[in-house]
């Protein structure tokens, strides 16, 4: 039992933190698109995040200084994003990768040029960064047996934008199909139209949706560079933007099934972690590295092509609004 | 009901320029608390336009607008939704993944919360059901719902944000004459309650039965005024095409050749996976036009996809001259003679952002006619053939060149219609093939469809447009809920009986 | 002692270069990782700037971004005459067999890969036998019995790097158990430390008390998870001791930036040296770092144990496997 | 305020504005991080077009990026979005260096390169054709699965190049030399010494094919159907599953053009990460030339432009970090593409006036 244990609380422990900055972009893709503006900018708006979280945090030694400035950050470009596809009715894709492109360059750029460091901040310490929150009680609660282990082996312990993640998805669930906001930026996303006709603003509405996708992707790159790293460097996000639209496109643009996607490519992440270098039983040598690295993408296309339904996406998503003649 | 009291809407001089096109021209328009006021004009003649200004849409270039006698700007659907204007719109602005009780409180929540509102419109809703008779379950969403329902949770949007004025943009278009006749009591019960009613239709019918005034478009400039009881249907169409009408003609009988389409026990599905035809069989003879009479989504849509190789069937079989083409693609059957003009134009017709010239060769786009060598498509052969269809059916304007969804909805309707006549198919399937169009337009089609069973072909059609379906079958089949529910003979149907078959009323 | 003897040679150069010194031009062209990636070209980099810094003489630099640059980079700056030039990284391989091919008149330094022509000086590292050191001394730290190692990518080189390491490790403890990881296989693999962070607290997890990575930018999130958990890493490279005093057990040093000025000095001596040359401990190639950073984790056993290896390495007592030679590690 | 603008306005002016304006804020940038912004822009210019081998080298990368950008367009124009440039070239450039490597030492020289385009061509279709096929038959969106086809191919030529195709006793993740590959321009009179090979004509005919494929056929006017009106497809008799499938192959095969230009025409081996993010780069190509043929075409070579002026740039002033040309390539992206219509309604009040 305790050596299931002892396996078994690693990996959940380290499936909740790979899964916390995915559901954070996921959730701010999630915004966006749910207002009809499609965002594969996601990827660019975390790293600069995490260069303002870091290049910030590392100036005034405040982690929280950081975030603030992240959140500013990224919704700076998030801006950018809402002013060329709503206001200009541009093209959303073209704008997501310019952000991408644009971030990529201007996150080194400015770290060098700041900090002479190669393109990094310097490494942070003490308050700079996000440390990990221990579970209240947890030296009563690990007595428990079983699920007291679990609970503050798995649960306890992480940094606090990991426990923002998760508390966020209730949050967009409630936000989302639970209040007069939710119900129009929902609406904006399947038709601008009808909300238009019932006299609220559609701009206003997917600047909303864009700009809380900034806040969210905000959130997000701090994690990276704050809480889970304790630098910026440069392309640190190492595609983890892209790989939220796909938990996005996975979960049909609903925030628990964004949970539980997220959480299903960091479970895949950790154990296949684990099983590099592990034997194959009955073959007594380890698969290839690669294969294993392979595993969670390959077991995503056939869990999708096999399980998951079509998905819809919001059918406005993408068409910039024009008013009909 | 006139009175010293002010009109609920007063329009002055509004004019509207849309480039180079003038869409209003100094109209006038009054319309008084307590009564329905009928505007009417063919298509283009800038009712919508005016419409539009009312509801906040976009705003005039000059002229005002007085509600209640006091001067106002409206300058969005809020600012008209505040002083009491509410719109029906022709094409539903509903969110169709919503609940209807959603749909019904888009805009008007009640506070950022949506529990309390939430409550406060099931309550509205349920009152307004008794009210009016204006029953729909709240919880269903409105993209499984019927044409009908979807324009009672219209109304219900506008009733419930305290509509004073509510403007119906073409309401009758897709609904029985029951639920017409529905709906027109609905009206009548909100204007006995004092509010304004302004109804938008090219229906004369209508506009006969209901409204108390009349005002007349014609071009972008009001023609006239009128007590309803004080006119009349010719007068009215008179005023709104600037001629005398062609009188209305009942198909001369005529004498049907040989069984050409037979269909046999043809289920459907939907993409949705409900089945949409339940065992539907008919023939179809050479020389008729066999009209499929029926309310919108009773299984008439997949009946036409099922048929024109659209979409597979469950089970069944269709033949053509004897031979099974049952499951055969769209592209197969048109080489074997069977043309279809689809009901949506803008899904299926054609494509809006392709150029006119190249949704003109859609279907046929595998043509060698406008091959060059390496048989490579020639631009210029598909651009000749599509100036040749346009000049002959006058398709306006007459350009090839320019982008599918510019041209208005009548003339990319005889795009179409030429597209699919000019094979001289045997059979041709047609649907909904006037929705949209202008009258000058209908009596157009019609002709053509006419002169095509004349000519010995083969025409199945299906519209929801009672008055088409009357003025053009030699047969007329009643569809409803995927099953055919009755035949008649197409000169001498009876309306009412019609009616009553549509709406599952009657075996 | 012969490091010393490098040393005064080197030093013997550039003072009795003066004289004779030649006006030269010298050039480095960075691999994509940038020269400052705070490891392996960084070094490189050091060494020029050292160079540059003694003798005044400017050194250009240039940093490739895309696989055709390399070649492209190489010939610009032959074009306008700098020589030196100094090639980091075997994948510049290809690209100077063409270029140094076209300009017979040019001297160029290629590390980690061997151009066989005249005019090419060719760096290669005994990389196993500073990792044997660094696994030494995670053995000898570890009071677990298992340490881990985490690698940027699956390629030879750094399995060349993982060899040495577990064959030091089993030296000094024959049943240790040794945890590798490889970050991944898209470039993406060299920089991204969250990654880094996630595998080495894996490893952590299963009880690794001493983490070694070879992993480039993706190791500064390796040593930051061990150094967070309160176990030891291990740098590579150049020093990277200092990233977490008294948290980084050593670094293994790789000098590229020794490499670099030694072929400036040689070159401004009139003196530049074709072919190849091999630097591993005997030379000064290579070696594990001591410095006040880590001086508290070094007992003097260890010290003691490792600079005995090190003679017994480079008498040719102790011989350290080399990936390399076939393509094969004889310990897992 | 739509009113169209004159054709020429639209197709040159507006660009041409929004360049300059992307290069006015590049400008800003370049003083921000403490350069002359009048030397980097000259630079630019320079090393770009200055001398023959600039100009060869910019059409080497324009290469890349116009067969990016042809993949990407094509897949477009059926309605898909096509994240997989990356993976779909690298997998082409396996089956193409499979071919060179088993028989480039037994056939002719033509023959034996005409086969390894052609393999390449084949292998990129295939890996191009699955996520086409997870997105027609089983519904599996495309952006995801090409989003993890990347991942699968990268790690699948990890493997292979680390274990099996590596040149025995080499240090570097690469096969051997091939005995024979595409030829320089230079052989053919270009001047000046640059990779430009003809590879470059092959993505002018390539472009010429797509065109004539998507513009000039009944099958393409099908392709064209079930990207902008995928209900129409079945009115019109076109199979909607069968376009995609085939989109997604023809879009893989024009992916392996890059390798065809980067491993045939230049580096004569197969390496790792060959494709140098030309994938993504695509992408906007394809968009900012609105998925047209000779759009494609002009973008690339602004692309190539960027990517080889840039490179020079770093030359010229080592004191800038090599970011700021993705900053700049960015801002071009940004200004032409997204923000494009930034002008459109005061030009065409000017114009209209």
């Amino acid at each position: 039992m305790e050596a299931t244990l002892d396996l078994v609380v690693p990996i959940l422990a380290a499936t909740l933190r790979v899964a916390a900055p995915l559901i954070l972009a996921a959730l701010a893709g999630l915004f966006a698109e749910r207002s009809g503006v499609v965002d594969v900018g996601l990827e660019g708006k975390m790293l600069f995040a995490a260069f303002a979280a870091a290049a910030t945090a590392a100036v005034t030694g405040s982690a929280w200084a950081g975030l603030g400035a992240a959140i500013l950050a990224s919704s700076a470009l998030a801006l950018i994003h809402a002013f060329a596809c709503v206001t200009l009715r541009g093209s959303q894709v073209v704008s997501g990768m310019a952000i991408n492109v644009l971030a990529a360059g201007l996150s080194a750029t400015l770290a060098l040029a700041w900090f002479r460091q190669g393109g990094q901040t310097p490494p942070l310490t003490g308050a700079a960064r996000f440390a990990p929150i221990p579970l209240p009680g947890a030296e009563w609660i690990a007595e428990v047996p079983l699920l007291g282990r679990l609970l503050v082996g798995v649960v306890g312990g992480h940094a606090m934008p990991v426990y923002v993640a998760f508390a966020l998805v209730p949050l967009a669930a409630f936000v989302l199909w639970r209040t007069r906001f939710g119900l129009r930026l929902r609406a904006c996303g399947e038709n601008p139209g009808a909300v238009d006709a019932a006299g609220v603003s559609v701009a206003r509405l997917r600047y909303a949706g864009v700009l809380i996708a900034g806040v969210l992707c905000g959130i997000a790159g701090a994690a990276i560079s704050t809480a889970q790293g304790a630098q910026f460097s440069p392309e640190m996000t190492a595609g983890r933007g892209f790989i939220a639209l796909a938990a996005l496109i996975v979960a049909n643009w609903k925030p628990w099934p964004v949970l539980w996607t997220c959480l299903g490519f960091g479970l895949l992440d950790a154990v296949a972690i684990r099983l590099q270098g592990v034997p194959v039983p009955g073959l007594g040598v380890p698969f290839p590295v690669q294969a294993i690295q392979a595993l969670p993408y390959v077991l995503t296309v056939i869990l999708l092509a096999g399980f998951v339904g079509r998905a819809t996406a919001p059918r406005a998503a993408g068409v910039p609004y024009v008013k009909e003649r | 009901m006139t009175s010293a009291a002010p009109p609920a809407i007063e329009c002055r001089g509004i004019t509207k320029r849309f480039g180079h096109v003038l869409a209003n021209d100094a109209v006038d328009l009054v319309v008084h608390r307590g009564s329905i006021h009928g505007v009417i004009g063919e298509n283009g003649a800038g009712k919508s336009t005016l419409m539009a200004i009312l509801h906040g849409f976009y705003p005039a270039d000059s002229g005002e607008i007085l509600v209640d006698g006091r001067k106002v700007s409206i300058d969005d659907s809020a600012d008209a939704a505040r002083l009491g204007i509410e719109m029906v719109h022709q094409h539903f602005m509903l969110v169709e993944p919503f609940r209807v009780v959603e749909n019904v409180m888009l805009g008007a929540e009640g506070g950022a919360l949506l529990k309390h509102g939430e409550a406060e419109a099931r309550a509205a809703l349920k009152r307004l059901a008794e009210e009016y008779g204006l029953a729909v379950d709240p919880d269903a969403r409105v993209e499984d719902l019927p044409v009908g329902a979807r324009q009672r949770v219209e109304i219900l949007k506008a009733l419930y944000r305290g509509a004073e004025v509510l403007i119906l943009d073409e309401p009758t278009g897709v609904l029985t004459p029951q639920e017409a006749d529905d709906l027109f009591r609905v009206l009548r019960a909100l204007r006995d309650e004092g509010k304004a009613i302004i109804l938008i239709t090219h229906k004369l019918r209508e506009v006969m039965a209901v409204t108390d005034r009349v005002s007349v478009m014609r071009g972008g400039k009001m023609v006239a005024h009128r007590e309803t009881s004080e006119t009349s249907a010719a007068e009215l169409g008179e005023l709104m095409i600037g001629r005398r009408p062609a009188a209305a003609q009942r198909p001369a009988p005529s004498a049907p050749g040989p069984e050409i389409l037979a269909v046999e026990d043809l289920r459907v599905r939907d993409n949705a996976g409900v089945e949409r035809v339940r065992g539907v069989s008919l023939a179809l003879h050479a020389g008729e036009i066999l009209g499929i009479a029926g309310v919108a989504g009773n299984g008439q849509t997949e009946l036409l996809e099922a048929v024109s190789g659209m979409r597979a069937p469950e089970s069944g079989t269709v033949r053509l001259r004897g031979e099974p083409i049952t499951g055969l693609d769209a592209a197969a059957l048109r080489r074997l003679g069977l043309a279809h003009v689809p009901e949506d134009r803008l899904r299926h017709g054609l494509i809006p952002e392709f150029e006119a010239c190249e949704s003109a060769i859609l279907g046929y786009h595998g043509d060698p006619a406008w091959r060059r060598f390496l048989g490579l498509v020639s631009g210029r052969k598909v651009e000749a053939h599509a100036a040749r269809l346009m000049r002959e059916n006058d398709v306006r304007p007459a350009l090839p060149r320019l982008r599918s969804s510019l041209f208005s909805g009548g003339n990319q309707q005889k795009l179409i219609l030429a597209r699919e006549m000019e094979r001289e198919p045997d059979v041709l399937l047609v649907g909904q093939p006037t929705r949209g169009v202008d009258i000058g337009g209908i009596e157009a089609i019609h002709e053509r469809l006419r002169g095509w069973r004349r000519a010995g072909k083969a025409v199945l059609l299906v519209s929801v447009e009672l008055d088409e379906i009357l003025a053009l079958s030699d047969r007329i089949l009643v569809i409803f809920d995927g099953r055919i529910v009755g035949e008649l003979p197409g000169g001498a149907a009876d309306e009412r009986r019609l009616g009553l078959l549509m709406a599952g009323a009657a075996a | 002692m012969r490091r010393l003897v490098l040393k005064a040679l080197g030093a013997v150069l550039l003072s009795g270069g003066v004289a004779a010194a030649q006006e030269i031009r010298p050039a480095i062209v960075f691999d994509m990782g940038g020269r400052n990636d705070r490891s392996f070209n960084e070094a490189v980099h050091r060494g020029g700037q050292e160079f540059q810094r003694a003798t005044g003489v400017a050194v250009a630099e240039f940093e490739v971004t895309a696989e055709p640059q390399r070649e492209q980079a190489l010939r610009n700056f032959a074009r306008r005459g700098h020589s030196p030039i100094v090639a980091v990284g075997f994948a510049q391989r290809s690209a100077l067999q063409t270029v140094a091919a076209e300009f017979p008149n040019i001297n160029f330094v290629i590390m980690d890969s061997v151009v066989e022509l005249p005019n090419v000086q060719s760096v290669l590292f005994r990389e196993e036998q500073g990792s044997y050191l660094a696994g030494m001394m995670a053995a000898m730290a570890s009071r677990s019995g298992r340490i881990g190692f985490v690698g940027g990518m699956d390629i030879p080189l750094i399995r060349k790097f993982a060899c040495g390491y577990v064959q030091g490790a089993r030296a000094v403890n024959p049943q240790i158990q040794v945890f590798q990881n490889m970050t991944g296989s898209t470039p993406a693999a060299w920089r991204d430390p969250v990654r880094g962070g996630e595998l080495a607290r894996s490893q952590i997890e299963r009880g690794a008390d001493v983490i070694f990575h070879a992993a480039g930018g993706t190791g500064t999130g390796v040593l930051q998870a061990a150094a967070d958990a309160g176990r030891l890493g291990i740098g590579v490279d150049s020093n990277q001791n200092h990233l977490h005093p008294g948290r980084v057990l050593t670094s293994m040093l790789k000098r590229v930036d020794v490499a670099t000025r030694l072929a400036f000095e040689q070159a401004r001596a009139g003196q530049f040296r074709t072919g190849r040359t091999v630097l591993g401990l005997s030379e000064d190639g290579v070696g594990v770092a001591f410095d006040e950073n880590n001086a508290a984790l070094v007992t003097a056993e260890m010290r003691s144990r490792i600079d005995q290896a090190r003679a017994e390495i480079v008498a040719g007592r102790v011989t350290v496997h080399d990936f390399m030679t076939n393509n094969s590690c004889p310990v897992q | 305020m739509n009113r169209e603008l004159p054709r020429w306005a639209d197709l040159a002016l507006l660009p041409a504005l929004n360049l300059l304006l992307a290069l006015g804020v590049s400008a800003l940038v370049v003083l921000a991080a403490g350069e002359s912004p009048a030397a980097a822009l000259q630079a630019l210019a320079i090393g770009s077009f200055g001398s023959w081998d600039s100009v060869g080298y910019t059409l080497f990368y324009a290469t890349d990026m116009a067969f990016a950008g042809l993949a990407v367009a094509i897949a477009f124009k059926c309605g898909l979005f096509n994240i997989g440039v990356e993976g779909q070239a690298a997998i082409g450039g396996l089956g193409l260096a499979l071919v060179m490597l088993g028989l480039d030492s037994t056939l002719p020289a033509a023959l034996v390169v005409i086969l390894a385009v052609a393999a390449g061509a084949l292998a990129g279709a295939a890996y191009g054709a699955i996520p086409g096929w997870l997105q027609a038959r089983r519904g599996s969106h495309v952006v995801i699965t090409t989003i993890m086809f990347n991942f699968i191919a990268a790690s699948l030529l990890v493997y292979l190049l680390v274990n099996v195709l590596i040149e025995p006793g080499q240090m570097a993740p690469e096969t051997r030399r091939f005995a024979v590959g595409l030829p320089p321009l230079s052989d053919f009179g270009f001047p000046g010494r640059s990779p430009v090979n003809l590879a470059l004509p092959l993505a002018l005919l390539a472009a010429l094919a797509v065109w004539v494929l998507v513009w000039r056929t009944p099958w393409g006017y099908g392709l064209r159907v079930v990207g902008s009106n995928p209900d129409a497809a079945a009115y019109a008799g076109i199979d909607q599953g069968r376009r995609i499938i085939a989109a997604m192959a023809i879009s893989g095969a024009l992916a392996a053009g890059i390798a065809v230009n980067e491993l045939l025409g230049s580096q004569d081996k197969l390496i790792l990460n060959f494709t140098g993010g030309a994938g993504f780069t695509g992408i906007a190509v394809a968009l900012m030339g609105r998925n047209h043929p000779v759009g494609v075409l002009l973008a690339a070579l602004l692309f190539g432009a960027l990517a080889q002026g840039g490179a020079e740039l770093a030359f010229e002033m080592p004191d800038l970090p090599r970011e700021t040309v993705m900053v700049v390539q960015g801002l071009v992206i940004l200004f032409t593409g997204a923000l494009g219509a930034l002008f459109r309604a005061p030009l065409s009040r000017l114009l209209g006036a």
